[in-house]
């Protein structure tokens, strides 16, 4: 084995273990193969990838377990989008939630659930309290005295509100079938209100996952 | 039984091939040669199959080695290096029936599968066997054609799957070159919601409930509704709070209308309470205190 | 930013994603720190990489979801011993399923079993579907709205593919006419019901016929 091959091999095995490997894991993966190597020709490969990664986005970086291939702290900077996480888009029972709260408020959860007519987890409360567009406004005084839910600013501020009857009221909505061409209908609606920017041209459907 | 040894561990079946011993008649009468059919754990089997010829944990593993009648029969078919046009239908089923009777002897949970097959196949051999006239015969499909069409349309995808599993594929044949990263900060974005999706949201619940009908009755405007959620807001954490600091003069009238308004709801819905403690004395209003003490003057 | 800066975030990206990047999520890294360029030098820069590599342990492969670095499978040999797990071994079943789904998307389950000729048991759906390789892509107009099953990215990814007509291609069917079949005659057929009987008990396993 020349001491391309073995370089070639070391790289490969840095990159794929997951893990930082130490020169004797190193040496042994090649003797397992019959190959003769020491030590110090598993040095010089490293030091030869080393030598090779300069002036590159990754580099070989000796740990207390090993050595192991990194991306270049000042490449990571321009990899933070990577990371992002899309999460999963909001359900219809969160959004008829949403719907409810924002209506009918003050609202108790049981009267959420007597309209949709199925429980409303605690989840979809926790994740609207924890956007910031729904909290709990005061408890009805009746055996348990449930919270009441109300939207908050930040409710109004997302969706482009600057009052809560900027919505279309329910009288309007009745018209507004949203199965046939609603877009039209309900700018109208909101037109009636002078509702200033509101982000209707968002495609609500969920199939476009980029 | 003699070739059955009391070891639990699955036995190796190691079959060999024979020559087709001579045959009298009767499935059921074939006259046996000394020609193991099979060697079980190293003893040659020899015995009729009605003799259970093959031990029932043989017979098991023999079962389990195939995936359904299709794959049963195409082996049959395979083994004998027939091509799958060319079926010998009666010799086939008859095979098959006999493996399919073994199963049932010994008392296997045989797939409905493999019986539903058991019945296409004989029910194939009547149809052969039936004088058709002639005039018919070209409108009449050949009643193996049917099952040729099944026997290769599985083969084409049992092959299909074999060829799947001979790609590379991560996990076993490939390994991803990954780096480290240090400091990965990860960010998650929330979802968007358009306005639309959430009016959509609320004329379908709507519909589901019949609030549209309670509303043509009595239908407060949103902005009451809000003011609602503010006021109680307002009386948070606090024990009185006086009626005219909720009403600020510079909303002008309108204002302090739809707070009065959210006021009535409240008091209506036993949200909060009203107090007066002197006539003409300053209006408190809180929120509703818990029935169990007893003060609450919207008791009475 | 020159070309071989961009070529250095590009690999740094690659080797850091954890996942194949398409040329459009790597441009947008670049373009997200205010770099001007386009698929072009993205595309450029791959091949660049590609070129680089070659002569060494590692290489830049295509899959569906776009480009993943990944380890020659003549080097990946000698890595074994880096892996105490043995990659997951499938049943025929799931595979024959999985093959179906594939090659017939969309696909519902009635369909699978009518060709396979056994129930599809709800488990090989299952981990088909955990695995991400499957999913329901829609359900068939018919009594009881069956869903219709199709793959996803992520199968042609893990089977290193960029798209579904690069899978093996499918076996021909063959016509069966009696009429000119070798063994046309009926009678023949039939006759072979008095046929010696054929062992019943040659190899059993189906696996190792060649």
């Amino acid at each position: 084995m020349d001491e391309l091959q073995l370089r070639n091999v070391i790289e490969a095995a840095l990159l794929a273990a997951g893990r930082p490997l130490s020169v004797d894991s190193l040496l042994e993966l090649v003797m397992r193969k019959g190959v003769s190597a020491d030590r110090d020709s598993v040095r010089k490969a490293i030091a030869a990838l080393t030598g090779e990664y300069e002036g590159r986005g990754i580099e070989i970086r000796e740990v207390a377990s090993g050595f192991r291939v990194q991306v270049k702290t000042s490449v990571t900077d321009w990899l933070q989008p990577l990371w992002e996480e899309r999460a999963p888009r909001y359900t219809r029972a969160l959004l008829e939630t949403l719907a409810l709260v924002a209506y009918k408020q003050p609202i108790t959860r049981a009267e959420i659930e007597e309209v949709r007519g199925v429980a409303v987890s605690t989840n979809i409360v926790r994740t609207l309290t924890e956007r910031g567009w729904i909290r709990v406004v005061g408890h009805r005084e009746t055996p348990g005295r449930p919270a009441m839910l109300g939207t908050t600013r930040e409710f109004l501020d997302y969706f482009g509100l600057r009052k809560l009857d900027e919505l279309p009221p329910l009288a309007q909505l009745r018209d507004y079938d949203p199965a046939t061409g609603p877009q039209a209908d309900l700018i109208d609606a909101l037109g009636a209100f002078g509702a200033p920017d509101v982000p209707l041209t968002t495609d609500i459907s969920p199939a476009d996952e980029a | 039984m003699s070739e059955q040894s009391g070891k639990t561990d699955r036995p190796k079946l190691k079959l060999v091939p024979v020559v087709p011993p001579p045959v009298s008649d009767e499935a059921g009468a074939i006259a046996q040669a000394e020609m193991p059919f099979a060697i079980v754990e190293g003893e040659p089997i020899t015995q009729l199959p009605r003799d259970l010829y093959i031990p029932p944990h043989a017979l098991e593993v023999f079962l389990e080695a195939f995936e359904g009648p299709l794959d049963l029969l195409l082996y049959l078919i395979r083994r004998q290096n027939i091509d799958i046009l060319d079926i010998p239908i009666a010799e086939i089923s008859r095979q098959y029936v006999k493996y399919i009777e073994l199963m049932r002897e010994m008392q296997f949970e045989l797939a409905g599968e493999y019986l539903v097959m058991a019945a296409t196949l004989a029910e194939i051999k009547s149809r052969m066997l039936l004088p058709r006239p002639l005039e018919e015969e070209e409108d009449e499909e050949d009643p193996r054609a049917a099952l040729v069409r099944r026997l290769q349309e599985y083969e084409r995808y049992k092959q299909a799957a074999e060829d799947l599993d001979s790609l590379e594929r991560l996990e076993r044949d490939v390994v991803v070159a990954e780096a480290e990263v240090l400091e990965r900060t990860v960010v998650t974005k929330l979802p968007d919601v358009a306005l639309k999706a959430l009016l959509t949201a609320f004329v379908e619940v709507l519909e589901r409930s019949s609030m549209f009908e309670h509303h043509r009755i009595r239908q407060e405007p949103l902005s009451v509704r809000e003011r609602m959620s503010q006021v109680l807001v307002n009386l948070a954490g606090r024990r009185y709070v006086d009626f005219s600091e909720l009403l600020d003069p510079a909303e002008g009238r309108v204002g302090i209308t739809v707070t009065f308004l959210a006021l009535l709801e409240l008091l209506k819905d036993a949200v909060i309470d009203v107090v007066q403690t002197d006539e003409f004395g300053p209006i408190h209003v809180r929120a509703a205190q818990p029935a169990a003490t007893g003060e609450s003057p919207a008791d009475g």
